[in-house]
């Protein structure tokens, strides 16, 4: 119980408090904690990449053992998966190959997987190659497909069934038409009516969501602090 | 009129793509007013304001995914400030970004020397090399004196910077890409000046103009957002020990006096997330220098409060924004080639949104919710 | 050839350090550190009063240089430089200027000393100046010096300089520095261990009083120089006043907070306004159940770290414990490791207290993908393959909101968005059947346990909200009515 | 997991001939481009149109290119429906993703704030520097995450997640009311010029949306009577700064699609566009 709850609950709240209180204290202590406790958190995600792996990985391999309708599409994560650590990662194989072979000072500096003479991506650095012709289209496709989603979300639900939906409705036409560039030419007026909506009620809407927002998170925080909600930390 | 609203979307799917793509095809046929916008003038002004030499620093905080809009951005303002002469710090927050980052900022420097790849492509014509040859011939005048008697819109337009008399200094801000549309037909007002600037291509083909870590750098990407603004607030060194190549930041001549973020004369975010807010509140906010955002459309609201509160000098907002970048400093990109299929495409959603309400209204409300 | 070489920069070294010393003899005995004034031309006005002061709120780099006077109608066209040094008699290191001596500094000041600007007449000028910052003695060219090896000649020049302004054997400190974090060559010396060592000589530079002086100088008038009263060591400070209503907000609003958890503990019956997305939860595991499909949580992009994730996971337990009393699948997808693995804790602990710790498995709470938009198509896929009854898009979305809700509406699911990200906000309002907007996501968990002392921090919140708006009218109408301090009181730093 | 799993599997004919007719595009075009000649074409000033030749890059990049455009129309036919195209770019560009985050991952977090400071120096005495043994908190808790896979010490991980979580909680309060509370409070309380009816009633305007949408979160009060017509206030400028927000969007995501659109023209198929 005191190594499950109890101690955990205490570094939420040491950790919290100090944390809380750091960014009142200037001296050169509070602001390298700060530095730390920050690059702590970095180098705890790097491990817990680890756990994700593994989810990825066991998920798809038990799609695979199991042998059920449609596994062979998780072997081609594997594919993905293990092609782009291959290659981001030979350069640190070599080095350690290097050592092995006793070729390399032990533990040389790490050199950058991309340098600033390389703009284009050469075979030399498949990683990049990785990056530019399989993340970076896909990335840009998938992005893009909000193209056609926001039309036919905008055809579905933009409808005057009630007065806010017509606010709704109103406000987004207009502020579309004003960022056209044909806008300004039919009248003036359009596009600064369109830059009023921005400036003055989403600016308004905005500030005060964002202090409803501020409101939350610090009784969230505080709650999490003072051990109230626990929810993260599991049962026993 | 039920069909209206029960139609498959997959139609809607259909009738945007052939919008965009055929307007995309025939934008060279359409060419719409510009009207630029006070905020990205404001962005622009900052650094129309600075003087040679002054730091800006480029936080070039997006991947890939949102490159369609933030890319086109990002060349115009670097373009903006290497023909200024300015020096540019690029950097990132975003690790899926660093490789886009670079390639931004390599290929905005090439410019500037791509002008030699003009040159060879254009040598290879019978008629190019004859009218390279005559330019050559006219040699007599020293560039120099020849640059300063052009009229301002071409200075403008090319940014051609002199330093002193006796040895000119020129960079330009015209890619391969762009050089080749304005010697051709490209943008009519200037095509007339093409000899002349053809002329200034081939002069400055012989030397790159701008040096890795003397007019500009790339710090590549540190994890930890606010707290690594902190970090390069207190030491830029400290922050960046070594630079995306692994060069030595101290060492890096550009940086000898800017040791932290006090330093810099400017700072530009280019963001697809929330980096444009945390650069106010973690940046400029505690080590006091001007800054601008550029975003995509869907941030650029979010940061109007801090535009109104001066926080910002200005907001560049999605392609719109870019192109009137582009328009500002006379340097058409992808952003003024995308804005016919952009048009197209809101006129599209707005008729839509206009029909699926006639569809509403004409089938009657009632049942119409009712299903 | 090298010693040549080293002879060569010996003799020009010595020749400039001597020809700067008598240079700077000559100047000071010319104008001796007390103010007097030279008869032949009319002297610069000569400040009441210069003393150095701790700046305020920081960490003690910084010393504060001011003065009084010297800013009549006489003092146009003067110029002031601030000059810092360690010993009474210098050498002086230039430190700030050329400043105008007319017109009032301290206003510039406001951003170091925040609301407690002095402020009115008494205020004079004043400058902020880091000794960090001069030259020879900055941590980063100190490093470089004492690195270079024993025959260059310039290290010999430097380090004559540096023990001038240091005292004796401030070089073979530093080298002891450098030494004691075990560095012994300057090249390869890597950037964390540099950034520790810069740090160390930072305090040996910082730990001695500095002295200051003025010099003031205008063109055709004989220039003054006027020490400050006394030497100072700059402190570090333990409270940033800056922050002082920051500080003075939290400390509020955490104790009305607080005190309303406690109210609701001895008085557990809260009035709580109907958050109809949540009151859809369980329409909505209802639906799932009848139909046999599962029920998808899709975690935001941000971290755990982050408040709405928090948030996030503390809905995701309580939906958890619904669903399992329900008996359908629960499916969790998340982009963060961390996420991922809290997430798996939470949903084990909700099925065991909901007692149906055989229901949990692992592997339904799985990281769909690490990336951005490999996760869009991921939880897209999912959506399209499972039909999911239900979806629950909950944290901090960004542009993938609108990917995830249109294929889920395309899948037919009930859809219920919280999220406090306000981009994303318009994308959920219009295409799920619930959106639970910026506050009420932090509201959900109250809401949905009912546990009383989460929802008496709804209660302070909305005590903070009512404050927030009395204040926000009363600045207003002070404000156009040109009352300034009450702004001030929310004056940012 | 479940086995009714895989959803539409049911292939109609139109499908099979959606199937049929995106492979034959993406070979045909390929083919198409990978035939014709290279380069770039220009309008001279006098309108004359000529060509120069550019050489193709090496294989890599035309195999890049290739997989690029394939990936590219795979994932834009889910736009169709769910198919195995889709479903094949969906599972490599995870399986990607994560390999990518990784790397990352390594470079960026474990190497260069962990290995570095501390591991290297502590296995090499070769090298120069200290190790920074703070950093040994941040490992041990970075083991005890890695303590879930061993089932009796699953409790441990609970120690680094109390961490991150008081961490971001604690920073999280004095920042958020820094930037979302005071400098948003700062803003609003504009002075009112009652000399200049149009700023006037902007200021108005502006407040009456704070106020009323703040109302509009109240939850422990009744929305009724007056506290009811102020929230009804709010919500109409919810929704129109929310409508404001989608048209503003818009944009931004059109711009997405051109972007695709002018990659698959000029990189794929090699038709060059510019004049």
């Amino acid at each position: 119980m005191l190594l499950k709850r109890t101690i955990p609950v205490a570094i939420a709240f040491v950790v919290g408090l100090w944390f809380a209180i750091q960014y009142y204290v200037p001296t050169s202590f509070s602001e390298r904690s700060l530095t730390w406790a920050s690059n702590w958190a970095k180098i705890l995600l790097g491990f817990a990449y680890i756990l994700g792996l593994y989810s990825l990985v066991h998920v798809h391999w038990q799609k695979i053992r199991r042998g059920q309708p449609g596994y062979g599409y998780s072997l081609l994560v594997y594919v993905g998966l293990v092609g782009t650590l291959v290659l981001g990662l030979s350069g640190e194989v070599q080095t350690l190959v290097d050592i092995a072979t006793g070729k390399a000072h032990h533990f040389a500096d790490f050199q950058a997987y991309s340098t600033h003479d390389k703009p284009i991506p050469n075979f030399s650095s498949g990683f990049d190659w990785v990056y530019n012709y399989v993340f970076y289209p896909a990335s840009a496709t998938m992005f893009s497909i909000l193209a056609f989603f926001i039309a036919s979300a905008a055809y579905r639900t933009f409808r005057a069934r009630t007065i806010e939906a017509a606010f709704l409705l109103i406000a987004a036409i207009i502020v579309m038409f004003g960022r056209v560039p044909i806008a300004a030419a039919v009248h003036r007026a359009i596009p600064d009516v369109a830059d009023w909506i921005m400036a003055n009620p989403n600016m308004a809407v905005k500030r005060a969501i964002l202090i409803g927002i501020s409101l939350g998170t610090i009784a969230t925080s505080l709650r999490i602090i003072f051990g109230i909600e626990r929810a993260y930390l599991g049962g026993d | 009129m039920r069909w209206l609203l029960q139609i498959d979307r997959r139609y809607i799917y259909i009738v945007v793509a052939v919008a965009i793509i055929s307007a995309h095809l025939l934008r060279d046929k359409v060419h719409f007013p510009i009207y630029a916008s006070k905020p990205v003038r404001g962005v622009h002004d900052a650094i129309e304001k600075l003087g040679r030499g002054d730091v800006v620093l480029a936080s070039l905080d997006f991947d890939p995914a949102s490159a369609p809009e933030l890319d086109p951005m990002a060349r115009a303002v670097l373009r903006h400030c290497f023909s200024k002469g300015l020096r540019v710090i690029g950097m990132t927050h975003w690790p899926s970004g660093i490789g886009l980052a670079e390639q931004i900022i390599t290929e905005t420097v090439r410019e500037f020397d791509d002008v030699v790849v003009a040159y060879r492509i254009f040598e290879r014509r019978k008629e190019a090399r004859a009218e390279i040859e005559r330019l050559r011939s006219l040699e007599g005048v020293t560039l120099g004196a020849e640059v300063a008697r052009w009229p301002a819109a071409t200075v403008n337009a090319g940014r051609a910077r002199i330093d002193g008399g006796a040895k000119p200094e020129l960079t330009w801000s015209l890619g391969l890409r762009e050089a080749v549309a304005t010697i051709g037909t490209g943008a009519p007002k200037l095509a007339k000046l093409g000899k002349r600037r053809w002329a200034v291509l081939v002069q400055i083909a012989r030397k790159p103009t701008l040096t890795y870590g003397e007019d500009y750098c790339f710090l590549g990407q540190r994890a930890g957002a606010g707290i690594l603004i902190i970090t390069m607030g207190q030491s830029l060194y400290a922050a960046f020990p070594v630079d995306n190549a692994g060069n030595s930041t101290r060492a890096m001549p550009m940086l000898q006096d800017v040791r932290s973020l006090s330093d810099i004369d400017y700072l530009i975010c280019l963001a697809s997330g929330n980096t444009g807010e945390t650069w106010v509140a973690y940046g400029s906010e505690r080590y006091h220098f001007p800054m601008g955002i550029g975003c995509t459309a869907v941030i650029a609201p979010d940061l109007y409060p801090f535009y109104q509160a001066g926080q910002i000098t200005g907001i560049i907002g999605g392609i719109k924004g870019a192109w009137e970048y582009e328009a500002l400093i006379g340097i058409p990109g992808s952003a003024t080639e995308a804005v016919p299929a952009q048009t197209a495409a809101h006129l599209l959603v707005i008729v839509l949104v206009l029909l699926c309400n006639v569809g509403y209204f004409l089938a009657g409300r009632g049942r119409a919710v009712a299903s | 050839m090298d010693r040549a070489r080293a002879t060569c920069w010996r003799v020009v070294a010595g020749a400039l350090a001597l020809w700067c010393g008598a240079v700077a003899a000559a100047q000071d005995a010319a104008v001796p550190s007390t103010p007097t004034a030279e008869p032949a031309r009319a002297a610069v006005p000569v400040p009441e009063r210069v003393w150095i002061e701790d700046t305020p709120n920081d960490d003690g780099r910084k010393l504060t240089v001011r003065w009084l006077g010297a800013d009549g109608e006489d003092a146009d066209g003067v110029e002031v430089y601030v000059e810092l040094a360690t010993k009474p008699d210098g050498p002086w290191l230039p430190a700030a200027g050329p400043l105008p001596a007319r017109g009032a500094w301290f206003r510039d000041l406001r951003s170091e000393y925040g609301p407690f600007t002095p402020s009115g007449t008494e205020a004079g000028h004043a400058v902020v100046v880091e000794p960090l910052s001069l030259d020879p003695i900055a941590p980063h060219r100190l490093l470089e010096l004492a690195m270079m090896p024993p025959g260059d000649p310039r290290r010999v020049l430097g380090e004559r300089e540096v023990e001038a302004i240091l005292g004796k054997g401030a070089l073979a400190k530093v080298r002891e520095i450098i030494a004691a974090h075990g560095v012994k060559e300057r090249a390869g010396i890597a950037g964390h261990v540099e950034g520790r060592i810069l740090e160390e000589v930072s305090y040996f530079v910082l730990e001695r009083p500095w002295y200051a002086r003025l010099v003031l100088r205008a063109p055709g008038r004989a220039r003054r120089i006027v020490a400050a009263e006394a030497p100072l060591a700059p402190q570090q400070n333990l409270f940033n006043l800056r922050k002082l209503n920051n500080f003075v907000f939290m400390v509020l609003l955490s104790a009305v907070v607080l005190i309303m958890i406690r109210r609701a503990r001895r008085n557990p019956d809260l009035y709580l306004r109907r958050i109809p997305g949540l009151d859809a939860v369980d329409e909505a595991l209802g639906r799932a159940t009848e139909m046999g499909k599962p029920v998808l949580f899709v975690h935001g992009l941000n971290p755990m770290d982050s408040p709405s994730t928090i948030a996030a996971v503390n809905i995701l337990g309580e939906v958890a414990k619904k669903v399992a009393r329900y008996d359908s699948q629960l499916l969790v997808t998340c982009a963060d490791p961390i996420v991922l693995a809290v997430s798996q804790e939470t949903v084990k602990e909700a099925y065991t207290h909901a007692g149906r710790p055989d229901a949990y498995r692992a592997d339904d709470v799985f990281l769909a993908a690490s990336e951005q938009f490999a996760y869009v198509a991921a939880v897209d896929g999912i959506m399209m393959r499972k039909k999911p009854a239900a979806n629950f898009y909950v944290g901090y979305f960004y542009a993938e909101s609108l990917l995830l809700a249109e294929t889920g509406a395309a899948s037919g699911a009930i859809q219920i968005a919280a999220t406090d990200s306000f981009t994303q906000l318009p994308f959920f309002v219009t295409t799920c059947d619930y959106t639970l907007m910026g506050e009420e996501l932090y509201a959900a968990s109250a809401y949905l346990s009912r546990d009383p002392l989460l929802l008496g921090s709804l209660k302070g919140q909305d005590w903070g909200k009512a404050v927030i708006i009395v204040v926000l009218l009363l600045g207003t109408i002070l404000a156009s009515f040109d009352i300034g301090w009450f702004d001030a009181l929310v004056q940012t730093y | 997991m479940d086995t009714q799993a895989q959803g539409d599997t049911t292939t109609t004919r139109g499908d099979r001939i959606f199937y049929v007719v995106l492979t034959l595009l993406f070979v045909g075009l390929s083919a198409w481009s990978l035939s014709g000649e290279t380069g770039h074409r220009f309008t001279a000033p006098d309108g004359t149109v000529s060509w120069l030749p550019v050489g193709r890059g090496p294989a890599w990049e035309t195999l890049g290119v290739l997989v690029a455009a394939g990936l590219t129309l795979a994932l834009y036919s889910f736009l169709y429906k769910d198919n195995p195209f889709f479903k094949a770019a969906e599972h490599i560009y995870v399986g990607v993703g994560l390999g990518y985050s990784l790397v990352i991952a390594w470079f960026q977090y474990i190497k260069a704030e962990l290995y570095f400071p501390l591991v290297k120096y502590w296995v090499r005495d070769g090298v120069q520097g200290q190790p920074d043994y703070l950093l040994i908190v941040p490992l041990v808790l970075g083991l005890f995450l890695l303590a879930r896979f061993i089932r009796p010490l699953q409790w441990l991980s609970r120690w680094s997640f109390a961490f991150i979580i008081g961490f971001g909680s604690g920073v999280a309060i004095p920042n958020i009311i820094h930037a979302n509370v005071l400098q948003q409070m700062q803003s609003s309380m504009a002075a009112i010029e009652f000399g200049n009816v149009w700023l006037a009633a902007n200021a108005l305007c502006a407040l009456l949306g704070v106020v009323s949408v703040l109302v509009y979160f109240y939850f422990s009060v009744e929305h009724k009577g007056a506290i009811g017509v102020v929230s009804k206030i709010g919500i109409w400028f919810l929704m129109i700064s929310f409508g404001a927000s989608f048209g503003y969007t818009v944009m931004g995501r059109m711009a997405l699609f051109v972007g695709r659109v002018q990659w698959l023209i000029e990189e794929w198929l090699r038709i060059p566009l510019s004049s």
